[in-house]
C-alpha cells in the first residue's frame, strides 16, 4: 500500500483527525487505538462533522475525547451506548457511528444492549477495548477475564470468559473482528473496513492495561498478546476510490466487496484458510480460541456485507429523521378532520 | 303491568318515578370473554343520544377469566368522575355475583343471568334475571361464537330496560365492525333477540332511564392515551422509544396506528417516524436521548416500574442538557403494585428524579383536551429547555373513555428551542455549548452534523465548563449546576399556567391531572349540600409559577386533592412555597380506583366542620 | 542562619514567631506517581506525634497523569475538617505549580523542585527550592524506582522543615511495608537523603512546626469505608453483592480483606461469606435482596449512579418488605458528575426512592465511629423493619484518612427482628406474611427451607393481602399501605437518634453527616470570633423522631447546613415538620470540596446580620 | 417405567406438589408446563419447603404461584430473577432453585442477568416459557419472534431470534434443553434430570400462548409446534434411589450419570445420533433449527455434569451461610484489637 498523503480524499490533513489530549496512563493500549481511529477516518476520508463518537463510561469510554475534535462526542453513561446509538441512528441516518466501549462496559453491565444491538444491527463501528479488567475502577476482573488468569492481587480468576465475537456471531452481526492494540497495521485495515461497513461492526480488541493487568499470568497483558497473537490472514481495505494496490494472487486470495464499493482483501496465512463469509468456520476458529488458552487468533472473524440495517428494516426516508419539515410530519387539517369523525 | 315472576314484591320494586338521564350502569364479566364490544356500545349508543358519559373499565392484571367490570356513567350534568353508586347491574360473572349484587344501594336493577338465582339475595333491588344462556344457544349456532355473542344479548336487554335507542346501537356496532360486515350482522342479531326476548318477556322498565338530549353534539369518545400520541403526532414526533408496559402501552399502539396512516410518504413508502421496541425501559430512554441529542424530537411512554429503570438516563439528560418526553402513565405502586389500578403515585419521584441534585418539569394533563394539547406541548418544553419533561398521566385518564371537544388543529410552527445551524454558528462569537448567553439559564445548542466547522462539542454527564470541556473545578461546577437550577426554574412561566375557579371563597381546594372531574363535581355537591362555596386552583406543572403561592395566600384554608398515599403534590409544595405550607391540608385517595366527588365531598365537610370548631 | 540563597527579603521571610501544631500542608503531584505512600507517611508520622490530624485526598476521575492534591491538616484543637488555607504546599506537579503557589496565603512556605523556578513568582511566601530531580538520581540507581523514590525524598525534606520526627517516620513506613523489606530500606534511605540534603542545604526552618503532644494516644487513623466494612463484619453480614463504583468500591474491597483474615472456616478452609461482584447495579441489589429473602444478611454497596439503577429494586423490598444494607458513598451528580469529589447529594432521592408512594430508613453516619456502628447497625434495622436501609456516607468520610477513637467491641447479640422459626410459626395460629400482630405494622416473617408444613408463603411486588395472596382490592391495598407507613414511621425512635448539644442560644445549627467536622469548628469560630453562642442538633436518621421538631420549636432561628445544591435535608424536614419549616434557613455547600468551617461561619454571620436587621 | 405410584418416596402424594388456581388464558402452554413441573417434584421426592420458586414478570412469572403450595415462591421484578436466584442460593446452597421465565423476561429486558447467570452456574433449574411474544401486556413481539413470523395484528418480525439454547452453551451452561408443552412426556424426563442437576439447568420450551401467539402465520403456535417438533432422542432420567426400567440396548444409547448418582439415559431417535455430551455436536444441531425454519429440535441439547456450581467457584462453606451462629460470623474480642492494633 502506498505511503498515506499528506491530505486526504478531502484535502483534510491528519490533524484534522485528532482529538484532545489524553489523559489515560502512559502506555495504555487504548491510545494505541485511538492513534489508529486517527488514521482510518484520515484514510477513509470521512468529514468529521459527519461522525458520532459514542461511549459508556471507563477509561476506554473516555477515549472519544481523545480522536476526531471536529466530530460530536457523547460519553453518555456505564454499559449503555448501544441505546445511545440506536436512537442517533434513527435521528439522523447520514451519522458515522463510532462507539467505543471496554469490557466493563460491553460484556458486565452492557450486555443486555449489546446482544440487542447486534440484533438489531445498529449502524455503528462499535470497538470494545479489551482489557479483562476494569481499568477506571481499578483493576478488578470483568466478564472477559479468561478462567485462570490472575489479578494484580493476586486473586484467580474463577468464571470463564464471555466470547464476544462468538456472541456477535450467533446473534447475526454482519461484521465481526478481533484485534490486538500491539498490532496497529492489521487493525487500522479492520478499521478502515468496519467504517465502510453499514450495520453492526463488531471488532474486539486485545488493549493492555498497563497499570491494572500488564503482569505475568494475566492472559490480557502486552507480553501475553504478543507471544500468543497468531492473525488468521493478512488483510486490507481498498475504498471504492482507490485503485488496489495490492496484486491479488488469485488461489488462497478472497475479495469481499462492500455495497459501498469498497472491497475487503484477504490472504490466508500459513496453515489458516479462512474465509471471513464462512459463518461456521468464523464459529470455528473462535472455538480453537476458546478450547486452546495458548491461540489467540484476530482477523476478521466473520463478514456478511449483506444485512440489512436497523434503518431499512424499519423502512425509514433516506432522508434524516431529524430535520424533517414541520409540514411532512405534521397531517393535515383534513386529517384530523377524519381523525375526529372517527372518535364520534 | 306484571313483575317479572321472581321479583320480590318490596318497597323498592313499587317504581316510584323514574330516573332519567343520571345513572350509573356496571357490568359485570370475566375478562377475555369480549365483553368489551358490548360495553362500548353501551356507552357509545348512550353518547349518540346526546347524553354526558363516561366509561370506566376496572380490570384485572391478567389476560382471561378474572372478573371484571365496565362502569357506564350518564349524567345530564355532564360529571364524568367515577361514582360508587351502581343503579343498574348487569351480572354476567357467576364467580362475583353474589358480592355485586351485595354492593348496589337499594333501589338498583339487576340484570343476571336466570340461572345463577340472584333474586333471593336482597329484597330491596329489582331483579331482572334473562336465560341468557339458553337464549345465546338459539341465536348462534356457532359454539366457538357463543361466547362473544352473549354480550350481545344484554346489550338488547339494557337497552331496553333503559330505553337505549336501537338505531344508535346498531350505529355504534357498524362503527366498531366497519371492516367486518359478518360481525356486524351476527352482532345486530343478537342485540335484536335479546331486545325482542326483553320487549316479550320484562313487562316494567327500569326505575333508571335514558332520553336523548343534546349535550354531546360535536364531542368525541376517546382515551387519553390515543390523544396524547396525536397530540405527539401533531408535534412532529420523529423518534418514539418504548417498552410495553400497562398502562401506558396504548400511547405508542396509538402512535404506531396513527403513524401507519400519516407517517408513510406517499411517494416513496418510506416512514418519516421511527418507533422502536426497546429491550427494556433503559434502553427506551437512551433511545430518546441518543435521538434527541442527534436533533430529533423524541419520547417515550412508560409507567412507574419504567421511570424507576430510566432513572440514571434521565439524570444524564438532565445534566447535559438533552431534551426527552416521557409520557408517564401512572398506575399503583409501590414496585408493581397493582398495575391495572391507577394512581398519581409518582409526582414526586418525577419532580426530582435520579440522584444528586436534580428538577424536571412536571406537567400533568387532567382530561382529553389537555392529554392532546400536553402531549404536543411537552416537546416544545422539553426542546426549548434541553432537559427530560414528564407528562404525568395516569390509567383513568389514559385507558378510559372520555367525552371531549373534538381535537383542534395546533396553530403556528413549533418551539425547537435554540438550535443553532450553520449560520447561526458562524455568526455567534466564541460559542459554548453551556453558556448562558441570554440571562435565563438556556444554552444554544448545535445539532450533530452540522456542517461549517463550527458546533462540534462533546457532550458527557461528568464535570464540564460552559464551552463543554471536561472540568473538575469546583466552581465550574457550582456555576453549572446554579444556571440550570435557573433554568429549570425560568420554565415555572412557560409550562401550562394553574386555573383557577374563584368565587371569592376563603376555602380553596388545588387539584391536578385526573382529580379534577370528581373535584368538578365535589365542589358542586359542597355548595348545593353544604352551602359551602369554594375557589378553585387546578395545578398544571412544576415547578410552580409565582400566581400559586399568591393564591393559596389569598385562602384561609386549603385542601390538596390528589390520590396517593403521601400527598406528594403537597410535598412539593411543602418543598417549594414553605411560607404558606402550613395552610395546606391534604385529601388523599389511594384504593387505586379513579376518585369519585362523595370522597371529596365528605372530606372537605369533616375537615370545614373541625376548623369552624377549632374557630 | 542565612536565608536560602532564592528567597526574596520580604516580610513573609521575616520569619515571625513560629505556628506550631496548626497548620495545613499541600501536596501537589500527579496521579499514578506513588505520591500516596509518602503522604501518608507524613500524616501518620505527625499523628504518632501525638497531633490530631486529617488528611485530605483531592484526585481526579482518572488512573494516572492527572493532578491531584493531598492535604494534611495537623491541629492541636483537634479540627478536622478541610480548611481551605495551605500553610505549607509542596509543588511536586510542574502543570499545576503556578496556580497552586498562586493559591496560597502570604507567609506560606513552598517546597518546590528547583527547576521550576516558583520563587519569582511571588515576593510573600517562604520559598524552599529542592533540586529533587538531581538528588533521586544520587539515591537510587534502579532508573524505574526513580518516581517512587523522589516522593520519599520530599518527606525528609518537610520533615525537615517543620520538625517531624525521624523516627516516627520510619515507624509509619514499617507499616506500610510491613512485608516488604527491601522496598522499606530503599524508602528509608530516600527519607533519609531527604533529610540530609535538607540539613546541609537550608539553614532556616519553616515557620510552621509540629511538636509533640499527647492527643492522639490509642487512636486509630483510618477511612470509614474500611469503618463501614468491619461494622458489617461484625453485624455478621453473609452475602455482599456489588459493582465497582468510586467512591464506595473500598467499602466491599475491605470486606473482602477483613474477610479473607476472618471469615475463612479455619478447619474446612471454606467460607463463611459469599462476597459477589455482580454484572452491575441491578444484580447487585437483586443478589441482596434475593439473599435476605432467603435469611441472609446481606448489603451493597454504591454510590449514585448505582441508586439509580436499583430503584426499581429498592421499591420491591419496600413493598414486599424484605431487608437490604446499601451503603450509598455518595458523590458528586447529577449524573457521572465529578465522580471523585464529595456531596450529600442524594438525600432526597433515598429517603423516597423508587416510584409510588414510599419511604426509607435512612442514617447519616458523621464520623468513623459513626461508620462503624452504623455499618453494624443498619443489619438490624434492616432485618428489625424488613426493609432496606440505606447507610448515606460519603467520599469525603468514606475514602479519606481521620482519625478516631478504637473500635469497640460490640456487646450483645443481633438483632434479626420478628423471624419465626418452626416452633415459633407452630405456636403462631393462623400466621399471615403481612399481618399486624402486634400493631407496630411489623408483620412476622419466615424463611425458605423452614421445615414442619407450615410458613411457606407467595413473594410479590403486585398487591397482597395479610397472607401474601394477590389480592386487587382497593381496601386490601390501602390497609397494607398504610400499614406500611406506619411501619417506617415507627423506625423513628429505633434508628440513632439526633444529637444536640444547647448551649442556651436562640439561633441554632442542623447538620449531618461530615458536616459534623466543619461545624464542630464554626460554632467555635463563632463563638470567639464573632460572640455567638449556637445550640447544634445533628441529625442521624430519617424519618425523624419528634424530638427534632421540639429542639427546632425550641429556637428563633435554625440553619441547616448541608453539602448539596438544593438543601435537601431541610426539605425533607419542610415535608416532614410543615410547622416549623418557615423557620429553616438553609447553608449549602456544593463544590464538591469537602465542606469547611470558615464557609459555615461566613454564611452564618451574613445571615444573623440579616435577621438583627429584620428584628 | 413404572406407573407413578399414589405416594412418592417421602410419603407425599401428587396433590402436595400442587399450587393455587391458574389465572391464564384456558390452553395456555404455561399451565401444562405448570402440571408438569408438579408431576416431575413429585416423582423427583423433593421436600416442598426446601424449594424457592422465583420468577420475573409476566403471565410465565405467575406460575410459580399454581405450582407447589408448600415451596416459598418469590415473584420478583420483570428480567431480574436470576439476579434473584444467585442471592437465594449464596445464603441458603440447600434449597432447590426453579425459576419460571418468559421469553420476553429472560430474552428482552433480562438479557444481561441471563448471560450472567449462565456464566457462574447458579443452581436453578430456570425455565423459559417460550411463546415468542409479550403474554401479559398483549402480544407484542417478544426477541425470540423468528424472522417472518406473523403478529395477530398482521406485522411481521423483521428482527433475527435469539436462540437461548444456543447461547446458553456457548455460555458454558452444562445443562441446556429444548422442549413443548405440546410433548408432556419429554419434558417431564428433561424436568426430573434438571431438578437432579446442580448448576444452571436452562429448558427453552416451546409455549404457545393461545390468546395473541396461535394463528396462522406464528411460528410459535401450538399446530406449529406440532407440525415440527422433531425430538433428536428419547430420554429419560432414573434417580439414584430407582432402578432402571428401560433395558438399555448398548450401541446407540448413552448414559450420563449426574453427580447426586441419577442417570440421564438417551436412546437416538431417526437419523439422529447426537451425544449431548459433544458440545460442538449441540452447536450445530441448534443451528439447524436457526438455518431450516422447519426444524424444530428438542430434547436435551447439551450435558455436562461435571461443571463446578457458583457456591463451589466461591469455595463457601457447606452449612448454609444464612443460619450461622453469629459466633462463626462475628470475629473475636482479640481480632477486633489486631485491627485496631494494625490502625494506630
Ligand atoms: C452505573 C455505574 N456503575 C459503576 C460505575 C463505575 N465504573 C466506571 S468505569 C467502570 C468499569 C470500566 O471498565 P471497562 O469498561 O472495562 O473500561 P476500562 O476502564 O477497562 O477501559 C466502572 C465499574 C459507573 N460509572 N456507573
Ligand atoms: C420494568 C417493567 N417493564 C415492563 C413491564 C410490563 N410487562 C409485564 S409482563 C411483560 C412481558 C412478559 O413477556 P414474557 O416474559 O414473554 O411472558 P409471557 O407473558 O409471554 O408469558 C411486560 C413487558 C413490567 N412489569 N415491568
Ligand atoms: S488504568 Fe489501565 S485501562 Fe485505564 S488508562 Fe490506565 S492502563 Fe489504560
Ligand atoms: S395471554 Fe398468552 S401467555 Fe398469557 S395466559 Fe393467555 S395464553 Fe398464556
Ligand atoms: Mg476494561
Ligand atoms: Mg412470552
Amino acid at each position: 500500500m502506498a505511503a498515506a498523503p499528506k491530505t486526504n480524499k478531502l484535502g483534510l490533513m491528519v490533524k484534522d483527525y485528532r482529538g484532545g489530549d489524553s489523559t489515560l496512563c502512559k502506555g495504555c493500549g487504548h491510545d494505541v487505538i485511538t492513534n489508529t481511529i486517527i488514521s482510518a477516518f484520515y484514510e477513509m476520508g470521512v468529514e468529521p462533522h459527519m461522525v458520532a463518537k459514542l461511549s459508556g463510561i471507563g477509561c476506554s469510554s473516555k477515549t472519544p475525547a481523545y480522536f476526531l475534535n471536529g466530530a460530536w462526542g457523547f460519553n453518555s453513561v456505564h454499559g449503555r451506548m448501544p441505546a445511545i446509538a440506536t436512537g442517533a441512528a434513527l435521528a439522523n441516518r447520514d451519522l458515522k457511528n463510532i462507539g467505543v466501549s471496554g469490557d466493563g462496559d460491553t460484556a458486565s453491565i452492557g450486555m443486555g444492549q449489546f446482544v440487542h444491538m447486534l440484533r438489531r444491527n445498529t449502524p455503528v463501528v462499535y470497538l470494545v477495548e479489551n482489557n479483562g479488567v476494569y481499568g477506571l475502577t481499578k483493576g478488578q476482573f470483568s466478564a472477559t477475564a479468561d478462567e485462570g488468569s490472575v489479578a494484580k492481587g493476586g486473586a484467580t480468576c474463577d468464571l470463564p470468559p464471555i466470547d464476544l465475537c462468538t456472541m456477535a456471531i450467533e446473534l447475526g452481526c454482519g461484521f465481526v473482528a478481533r484485534s490486538f492494540s500491539g498490532d496497529r497495521k492489521q487493525l487500522l485495515q479492520i478499521l478502515k473496513a468496519a467504517i465502510a461497513y453499514e450495520g453492526t461492526a463488531m471488532i474486539d480488541i486485545l488493549s493492555p492495561c498497563v497499570t491494572f493487568n500488564n503482569h505475568k499470568g494475566s492472559t490480557k497483558s502486552y507480553d501475553w498478546g504478543k507471544g500468543h497473537e497468531g492473525p488468521v490472514h493478512e488483510l486490507g481495505f481498498v475504498p471504492h476510490w482507490e485503485e488496489p494496490a495490492v496484486e491479488f494472487e488469485g488461489g488462497k486470495s478472497v475479495e469481499v466487496p462492500l455495497p459501498d464499493g469498497g472491497v475487503v482483501w484477504i490472504k490466508p496465512i500459513d496453515e489458516h484458510d479462512h474465509d471471513p463469509r464462512d459463518r461456521v468456520a468464523a464459529l470455528n476458529l473462535l472455538r480453537e480460541d476458546y478450547e486452546n488458552e495458548a491461540v489467540f487468533n484476530t482477523g476478521i472473524m466473520y463478514l456478511d456485507p449483506s444485512r440489512e440495517t436497523l434503518q431499512d428494516d424499519m423502512d425509514l426516508s433516506a432522508e434524516p429523521l431529524w430535520n424533517m419539515p414541520l409540514e411532512k410530519l405534521r397531517p393535515s387539517r383534513e386529517s384530523l378532520d377524519q381523525i375526529v369523525d372517527s372518535l364520534r | 303491568m306484571s313483575e317479572p315472576s321472581t321479583a320480590p314484591d318490596s318497597a323498592a320494586t313499587a317504581h316510584p318515578e323514574p330516573i332519567v338521564n343520571r345513572l350509573s350502569i356496571q357490568i359485570a364479566t370475566v375478562n377475555g370473554s369480549g365483553s368489551q364490544t358490548a360495553n362500548n356500545t353501551l356507552l357509545r349508543a348512550i353518547f349518540q343520544m346526546g347524553i354526558p358519559v363516561s366509561g370506566k373499565n376496572l380490570f384485572p392484571s391478567n389476560i382471561a377469566g378474572l372478573p371484571t367490570w365496565f362502569t357506564i356513567r350518564a349524567n345530564a350534568d355532564g360529571y364524568t368522575a367515577r361514582r360508587s353508586e351502581v343503579d343498574v347491574l348487569v351480572c354476567m360473572n357467576a364467580q362475583t355475583s353474589r358480592e355485586d349484587v351485595a354492593g348496589v344501594p337499594p333501589g338498583a336493577t339487576v340484570v343476571y343471568e336466570e340461572s345463577l338465582k340472584l333474586d333471593t339475595l336482597r329484597d330491596d333491588l329489582d331483579f331482572y334475571p334473562v336465560p341468557f344462556a339458553k337464549l345465546v344457544r338459539e341465536v348462534c349456532p356457532v359454539v366457538s361464537l357463543r361466547r362473544l355473542v352473549v354480550n350481545m344479548l344484554y346489550v338488547g336487554v339494557v337497552a331496553h330496560l333503559l330505553d337505549i335507542e336501537l338505531a344508535e346501537i346498531e350505529k355504534a356496532l357498524q362503527k366498531a365492525f366497519a371492516t367486518k360486515p359478518k360481525a356486524l350482522d351476527l352482532n345486530i342479531d343478537a342485540v335484536k333477540a335479546g331486545l325482542a326476548w326483553a320487549e316479550e318477556n320484562i313487562t316494567t322498565q327500569s326505575r333508571f332511564r335514558v332520553q336523548r338530549m343534546d349535550k354531546t353534539a360535536g364531542k368525541v369518545l376517546v382515551d387519553g392515551n390515543y390523544a396524547t400520541a396525536l397530540g405527539a403526532l401533531f408535534a412532529g414526533v420523529t423518534v418514539a422509544a418504548w417498552y410495553p408496559i400497562t398502562p401506558s402501552s396504548s400511547v405508542t399502539e396509538s402512535l404506531i396506528e396513527l403513524a401507519d396512516r400519516y407517517r408513510v410518504d406517499p411517494e416513496t413508502g418510506k416512514r418519516n417516524i421511527a418507533i422502536i421496541q426497546a429491550e427494556d425501559e433503559l434502553a427506551a430512554i437512551g433511545n430518546v436521548i441518543g435521538a434527541a441529542w442527534a436533533g430529533a424530537r423524541a419520547m417515550t411512554s412508560t409507567s412507574g416500574p419504567g421511570i424507576s429503570l430510566m432513572s440514571e438516563f434521565i439524570g444524564l439528560g438532565y445534566y447535559a442538557e438533552i431534551p426527552a418526553v416521557i409520557v408517564n402513565v401512572q398506575r399503583t405502586g409501590p414496585s408493581t403494585g397493582l398495575p391495572t389500578r391507577t394512581m398519581q403515585g409518582d409526582v414526586m419521584f418525577c419532580a426530582y428524579n435520579s440522584h444528586g441534585d436534580t428538577r424536571h418539569p412536571c406537567i400533568y394533563p387532567a382530561n382529553i383536551e389537555e392529554a392532546y394539547e400536553f402531549g404536543r406541548k411537552a416537546f416544545d418544553i422539553a426542546e426549548r429547555y434541553q432537559t427530560p419533561v414528564f407528562v404525568l398521566t395516569d390509567l383513568d385518564l389514559g385507558m378510559n373513555l372520555w367525552m371531549a371537544d373534538p381535537f383542534e388543529y395546533p396553530e403556528g410552527g413549533i418551539d425547537r428551542g435554540k438550535v443553532l445551524d450553520q449560520a447561526g454558528l458562524a455568526a455567534m462569537e466564541d460559542w459554548g455549548r453551556y453558556k448562558d448567553v441570554d440571562g435565563d439559564g438556556i444554552p444554544y445548542r448545535s445539532i450533530p452534523g452540522t456542517p461549517g466547522g463550527k458546533g462540534a462539542y462533546f457532550t458527557r454527564g461528568s464535570g464540564h465548563d460552559e464551552y463543554a470541556v471536561y472540568s473538575e473545578d469546583g466552581d465550574v461546577y457550582a456555576g453549572n449546576v446554579d444556571r440550570l437550577k435557573r433554568k429549570i426554574q425560568g420554565s415555572a412561566d412557560y409550562l401550562p399556567q394553574p386555573i383557577a375557579d374563584d368565587r371569592g371563597s376563603k376555602v380553596g381546594i388545588i387539584a391536578y391531572g385526573t382529580s379534577e372531574a370528581a373535584v368538578a363535581e365535589a365542589r358542586d355537591q359542597l355548595r348545593g349540600e353544604h352551602g359551602l362555596e369554594t375557589d378553585y386552583l387546578r395545578l398544571r406543572a412544576f415547578p410552580f409559577p409565582a400566581s400559586v403561592q399568591q393564591w393559596i395566600e389569598a385562602h384561609d384554608r386549603v385542601y390538596v386533592v390528589e390520590q396517593n398515599r403521601d400527598g406528594q403534590m403537597r410535598n412539593l409544595m411543602r418543598i417549594e412555597l414553605p411560607e404558606i405550607s402550613v395552610k395546606l391540608d391534604s385529601i388523599r385517595h389511594y384504593t387505586g380506583m379513579p376518585l369519585d366527588a362523595r370522597t371529596v365531598t365528605d372530606a372537605v365537610v369533616a375537615a370545614e366542620a373541625n376548623a369552624e370548631g377549632a374557630n
